[in-house]
């Protein structure tokens, strides 16, 4: 090699408490490339990915920076290598608007800020990501993937060398995810090295020049993208070899389960009707903003809205806020993991049991109950952790997620409905994920997904509902239910003209 | 010689007057444990009722006193921790508010709020000719406060029936207030002849803002209590200080000493002692003026 | 780590948490104990059976309005009328009392007051949470206007000054506080059972965890199926009652209400709530901290009666010292 | 950089400033307008210039130093002091001019005292953010901590009693408070002064930009390299840099200081900040709604003293019933 690496780990280790996370990692990033480094949830990706961005110390090691030994005391002084992170947990102040989250730290202005120019620079970085939003809109007030996006840009606005990108499509539809594609390939072009964290494999190929696979804090294995397709990928992060993604599915019956009339949920969802069968997968597809959370959110009582009828098992029932709903036995998996997921300052335990204390009051609460389920769920839905006395603020990004969606199937609910199940989720994990769908269809619940991945829902669901600007535009089943159809749906480019009734 | 443990609760020193008790209290209790070689004074402060309630019962388990002097913050809640002392064997001298049981008191040293209101309604109908508008300046919601206003207002009634009382406003014997309050009846009335504000620390803030809005229709200004600038004013011949009415601070040290001998030399003390509320006018101002004195 | 290829590996046995933070748990025990060091040092007597029963006994007042203050506290509420609400209670139960006495005899009157001062805090409590919650109004603002509110009806009642009770009343009420059951003071006794009981409300009931997931994310305690708006409303009814139980001790001792009843307590309970490590944020508490700060609190006053080292102007910068010592050797807690 | 290739049709419009948060912002304005409508048909007076002028120059010192607590509330702080803090500083000032006087001479004198006032405020402003940053303790309980220290000191200071002003000084002194310029009295015009800059710098600095990210999430105003622990202490610098201002003011007023100086002036700094649609638990806040909030406050005891609809016992109840009302009225900004 001739050029020094854009970025190097030598022997870097880190740990938490007693609990080693990193073992003695080694890197090569060569300047210009996209290098993507993958691996299970929980191997240290992240952790990694902090270091290099000044956000935690190593514990031991060194890093080098375009082959210069560097220190970071923190992530300003990354920044000033040209050194910038993208987080996986969104990292913004809710009180602030997009714009001044933007600038957080490096405003423009001289004594006094000159808003006007960072509204209008923040609106230009948006809108190269495509998102037309108001800067001044605060964050408290946007969705996930609008964060998400907001995130991406925060990071591009600024002079990057080395831009690191955690899991930046983990809740983007493809849209979103081409024009984030596009953009990094010209910012490749313009010489930027970027190193890319994701769990979508396909993405990777596609992406990619190199591939380091992250095993447990070690590296396993670095190589030219070409050299690797995505089922081997998968193979090494796991170590082992790995059966088809999506598990066969056992047709649904007839019987209706849930049936939702003239849902609208106002300025976002309009009119929706639905029904979702026993024992079947039912998928709602749509971009970014199209209103399949709200939809839902709206149906528990979550948020405003107004409905026609809503039958369960055929009769009549009144979802007037989640605790009704739950007790009808519907759940809901939020696609905000952080706001509305997981108590972050809480431990696993109280965590996992929040929606079923019932079953450890007898009546007083019966922590080694709780701890005993908190075990069965460790070990059910695979939650890697050190130690299970932690906050679950210290589990990565999908073992959070697993946590999350372990808690509402403690519930053993009857409609199970899913906003991203799969956010941040490995390979291996998510298999088990998809498995467990089926399971809990075949034993005859309805299982609601929405996903961004549209692979996911293709390869799993029975039918597939399209939602553009808060309408059902379509319902696909069998033949229809193809990933070119949904697009033309999602986008609008094609019309509700030839509208099965659900 | 005997042995005596003298213990003092008096209320904190949260405005002019009873910074004046304080300090009465610990000039005094030097001059006594000076003058009388076996007694020792425990002079303690309590912020409210409760913290005096905690504090007499700690002054009995712990300082095991023989007597109590006290000045209680409010006669109700005081009287039960009071009587329960006496029951312990313990002389208990009530100074100027009397408890509402009065056999918890031992002996009694009295200031003399009704009869504050009442001179100083006696001063005000009469140096108005028996006509008049008048605003009145409460203290804070309490028995001392309303027997004061009472007794005022009752004179006024009975005696001058001409003058006409145009508000009553609580002050919260404190400056501030005072101003405020002031300011706003000013606002409010367009002729006020005379004003009662009871207190002389909102006396100072009523004078404020009579000078600040520049009105003359208002003869005189009587507060009371005997604070020394306002002694001082009255021997000076103010315009609108003409006099003032004590409720002097001075009590609780005549309490002590009268308490301090009978115990000291074994001698029985008077079971009521009555510290009249005088007038104090240019004439006799001299002998009401303390300069040492906080207040 | 060794790890097998296909399982998940094996959890390490949840080893117990690291030792400085549970030190530094202990901080406001560490505190008292110093405090008493201190205090006996200073004066011997302090540690005398009936001077530390003294002190537990007027700690019960504040103690048991803390552990109140301490649920909503948690679940990220706040309560600044527990003072006035004390001094409504204790005025509106007094002249019922008074008024019943005639006609439902003594211990029946009796039973009457203390019944409508426990109404009166469920009211309260209904109230706050009902405005905070439905209204959507900061609880702060909230308990402001009725600090106000309370104690301007108790001084309306009062025509200013002062209610007492009528003097055949207070003798049979009076063992209420005065009494002793085994030889403890009855209010240390109720102040253990209230304590132990909100302990084990609050740590081992699933309301209890309720009140720490709404005070941690109100968010996420919604999303799973928490009725929060219930449960808020519910941790200012138990502050109501708290504060019923506080008057039910407090009337017999001193036997009469006045507008200065309760003042600033409210300040003195969050103070003991904050001392005793439960965070003002919400999110977490602990109710034997609480009673720990309570005591504490009182203690510093007992020991400022039982010496004369410094002037008495100078008795609340003590405190205010004391306060922040032993705020400072607990800091370890916090994030 | 334009467009990428890939142009992407124009997203979902962006979504409309919601008309009703709007209004709502405006609710402690329209509180106010309310206000002054019924005291104008309770008493024409109200309207009057001279009242009005009275009712801001009492506004002034609650104003501005609540102006200070907008920063500290915003910030995720909060600072019980300012009342005592209020009083220690009249009293040090009072008697540092008095002692001055004779060697510097009137206008010195009086000039050392002002400037020993701010510094006092300084002082007890880094105090509190290094006990609070550094010693990492609850604002709370350092600032109660203080609440009792400031004010004890100032009552050792004053022996209980009362701190007055020379006379001399006085009179030099006292156009300060009653003194106008372009007839309008001089306290409203620092008043007005104060919230400017303090809105100025609040939303249109760096500054102002941190204190609010700190307020709102600390951890990410931590990441984007903001030095926290400076933000942190710097409001309570501010806030204490407000009650020296305010101290400034109020000494010409009475020309004194006493224990009762300054008393609750905390609760009543607090509750304009909320009452002006700040959030307690910070992130944001607005100066202007913190003006009004502490206009509303003393409106609001202005009517009562300008009329006698209702027993004087109650007049705090109906200040607290029109707190709630008016925070009611903004509710709609909460989450
Ligand atoms: N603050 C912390 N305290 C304790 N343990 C932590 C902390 N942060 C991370 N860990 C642990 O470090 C390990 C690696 O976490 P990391 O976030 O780097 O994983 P990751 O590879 O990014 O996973 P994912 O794909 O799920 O995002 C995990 O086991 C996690 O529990
Ligand atoms: N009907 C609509 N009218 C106006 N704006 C809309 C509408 N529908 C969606 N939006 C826009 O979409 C943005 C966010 O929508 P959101 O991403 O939550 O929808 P979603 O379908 O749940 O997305 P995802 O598929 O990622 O879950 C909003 O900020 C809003 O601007
Ligand atoms: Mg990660
Ligand atoms: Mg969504």
């Amino acid at each position: 090699m001739t050029a020094p690496s854009a970025a190097a780990f030598h022997g870097v280790t880190r740990s938490f408490g007693p609990v080693q996370v990193l073992h003695g990692v080694s890197l090569q990033v060569r300047p210009g490339e996209v290098h993507a480094l993958i691996g299970e949830n929980g191997a240290g990706k992240s952790t990694m990915m902090k270091i290099l961005g000044g956000y935690l110390p190593p514990s031991g090691g060194s890093l080098e920076v375009n082959g210069q030994p560097a220190h970071f005391r923190n992530s300003r002084d990354a920044e000033a290598r040209g050194v910038v992170l993208i987080h996986q947990e969104f990292n913004l102040a809710d009180d602030l608007s997009v714009a001044q989250n933007m600038f957080l730290g490096r405003e423009l202005g001289g004594a006094l800020l000159d808003d006007r120019a960072m509204n209008a620079q923040a609106a230009a970085a948006l809108q190269r990501l495509g998102l037309t939003l108001d800067p001044r809109t605060r964050v408290r007030e946007l969705s996930v993937p609008h964060k998400q996006l907001v995130e991406i840009a925060k990071a591009l606005s600024r002079e990057a060398r080395l831009l690191i990108m955690d899991e930046p499509t983990a809740t983007l539809t493809v849209r979103e995810t081409d024009t984030l594609f596009a953009l990094i390939r010209r910012l490749r072009e313009q010489g930027v090295t970027i190193l890319y964290i994701s769990h979508k494999l396909e993405e990777v190929k596609a992406l990619a020049d190199t591939v380091t696979v992250l095993r447990d804090g070690r590296v396993v294995s670095s190589a030219p993208a070409q050299d690797l397709t995505p089922h081997q990928m998968a193979s090494l992060m796991v170590g082992r070899e790995l059966e088809d993604m999506f598990p066969p599915h056992a047709p649904p019956s007839n019987a209706p389960l849930l049936e939702v009339e003239g849902l609208s949920v106002p300025g976002w969802a309009t009119d929706a009707s639905f029904t979702l069968h026993q024992g079947e997968v039912l998928g709602f597809a749509g971009l970014v903003g199209a209103g399949r959370t709200e939809l839902f959110e709206g149906l528990l009582g979550l948020r405003r809205s107004t409905v026609g009828q809503v039958r369960l098992k055929g009769r009549p029932v009144r979802l007037g806020s989640p605790g009704a709903a739950a007790r009808a036995g519907i759940v809901y998996l939020s696609e905000d993991r952080k706001g509305k997921g997981l108590l972050v300052d809480f431990q696993l335990r109280p965590n996992l049991t929040l929606m079923t204390l019932q079953h450890y009051a007898r009546p007083v609460l019966d922590p080694r109950a709780e701890q005993r389920a908190l075990e069965r769920a460790v070990q059910t839905y695979g939650i890697r952790t050190g130690r299970l006395d932690v906050p679950a603020s210290a589990l990565s990004g999908g073992n959070q997620q697993k946590l999350a969606l372990a808690r509402i199937l403690e519930v053993h609910p009857q409609v199970i409905i899913l906003d991203e199940p799969t956010r941040g989720v490995d390979v291996g994990a998510k298999r088990e994920i998809y498995a467990l769908i089926q399971q809990l269809a075949a034993a005859g619940q309805g299982v609601i997904v929405i996903s961004s991945e549209l692979n996911e829902l293709l390869g799993l669901c029975h039918r597939l509902l399209v939602l553009h600007s808060g309408r059902v535009v379509a319902t696909l089943e069998g033949e229809a239910m193809n990933e070119q159809t949904v697009i033309q749906y999602a986008t609008g480019l094609r019309t509700p003209a030839a509208q099965v009734p659900a | 010689q005997t042995k005596q443990v003298i213990g003092v609760s008096i209320p904190s020193a949260d405005h002019g007057w009873t910074a004046g008790i304080v300090y009465w209290a610990n000039q005094t209790k030097a001059e006594l444990e000076k003058m009388y070689p076996g007694l020792s004074v425990i002079v303690k402060t309590a912020k409210d009722s409760n913290e005096q309630a905690n504090q007499i019962q700690d002054l009995y388990t712990v300082n095991k006193i023989n007597a109590l002097v006290i000045l209680p913050q409010e006669s109700a809640p005081l009287t039960k921790p009071v009587a329960d002392l006496k029951k312990q064997g313990v002389f208990t001298l009530v100074v100027d508010r009397a408890l509402t049981d009065p056999t918890a008191q031992s002996a009694y040293v009295a200031g003399d709020n009704p009869g504050l209101g009442r001179v100083s309604g006696e001063y005000v109908g009469k140096t108005l000719g028996g006509k008049g508008n008048v605003v009145v300046l409460r203290g804070i919601a309490t028995v001392i406060d309303n027997q004061r206003v009472d007794a005022f207002e009752n004179v006024i009634k009975t005696k001058y029936p001409n003058v006409k009382i145009l508000d009553k406003q609580y002050a919260n014997w404190n400056r501030d207030d005072g101003f405020r309050v002031m300011q706003d009846y000013l606002t409010r009335f367009p002729k006020i002849d005379a004003v009662w504000a009871q207190d002389d620390d909102i006396a100072v803030g009523v004078l404020k803002a009579i000078q600040q809005a520049g009105r003359t229709d208002i003869k005189f200004v009587l507060g009371g209590a005997g604070m020394k600038d306002m002694v001082k004013k009255v021997m000076d011949g103010d315009k609108l200080i003409t006099a003032d009415v004590t409720y002097p601070p001075t009590m609780i040290r005549d309490a002590m000493r009268l308490l301090a001998k009978a115990r000291m030399t074994n001698t029985a003390m008077a079971k009521s002692t009555i510290i009249p509320s005088v007038l104090v006018t240019k004439a006799n101002a001299a002998e009401y003026y303390f300069p040492k004195s906080p207040f | 780590m060794t790890t097998p290829d296909t399982t998940p590996d094996v959890m390490a046995p949840a080893p117990r948490p690291p030792l400085l933070s549970r030190l530094g748990a202990l901080g406001p025990l560490l505190g008292l104990l110093a405090l008493m060091a201190v205090a006996t040092a200073l004066n011997p007597d302090f540690l005398t059976v009936s001077n530390l029963s003294n002190v537990l006994t007027r700690a019960s007042f504040i103690g048991i309005i803390a552990v109140g203050a301490t649920f909503v506290i948690v679940s990220g509420g706040i309560d600044l009328s527990v003072g006035s609400m004390a001094a409504l209670m204790a005025g509106s139960m007094i002249l019922i009392m008074n008024a019943a006495a005639p006609s439902l005899g003594i211990t029946g009157s009796i039973l009457l007051g203390m019944l409508s001062a426990l109404l009166i805090g469920v009211g309260a409590g209904l109230l706050h949470g009902t405005a905070i919650t439905r209204g959507r109004i900061e609880p702060f603002i909230v308990t402001l206007g009725t600090l106000g509110i309370f104690r301007s009806v108790l001084t309306y009642l009062s025509q200013g000054g002062s209610i007492s009770l009528d003097n055949a009343l207070s003798d049979r009420y009076s063992p209420v506080y005065y009494g002793k059951l085994l030889g403890i003071p009855i209010p240390i006794l109720v102040f253990a059972a209230v304590a132990l009981l909100g302990g084990l409300i609050l740590n081992r009931t699933r309301y209890g965890r309720y009140v720490q997931a709404v005070g941690s994310n109100e968010q996420v305690a919604r999303y799973a199926a928490v009725d929060v708006t219930r449960v808020k409303i519910t941790t200012y009814v138990i502050q109501g009652l708290c504060v019923g139980i506080a008057t039910l001790l407090y009337v017999p001792r001193l036997g009469s209400a006045s507008p200065s009843t309760g003042l600033l307590w409210e300040l003195e309970a969050i103070a003991a709530v904050i001392i005793g490590g439960t965070a003002l944020k919400g999110g977490s508490g602990r109710i034997w901290g609480t009673v720990v700060g309570a005591v504490l609190l009182l203690s510093i006053e007992n020991v400022l009666n039982l010496t004369s080292i410094i002037s008495v102007y100078l008795n609340a910068a003590v405190q205010g010292v004391v306060i922040i010592i032993v705020a400072f050797l607990q800091r370890g807690r916090r994030t």
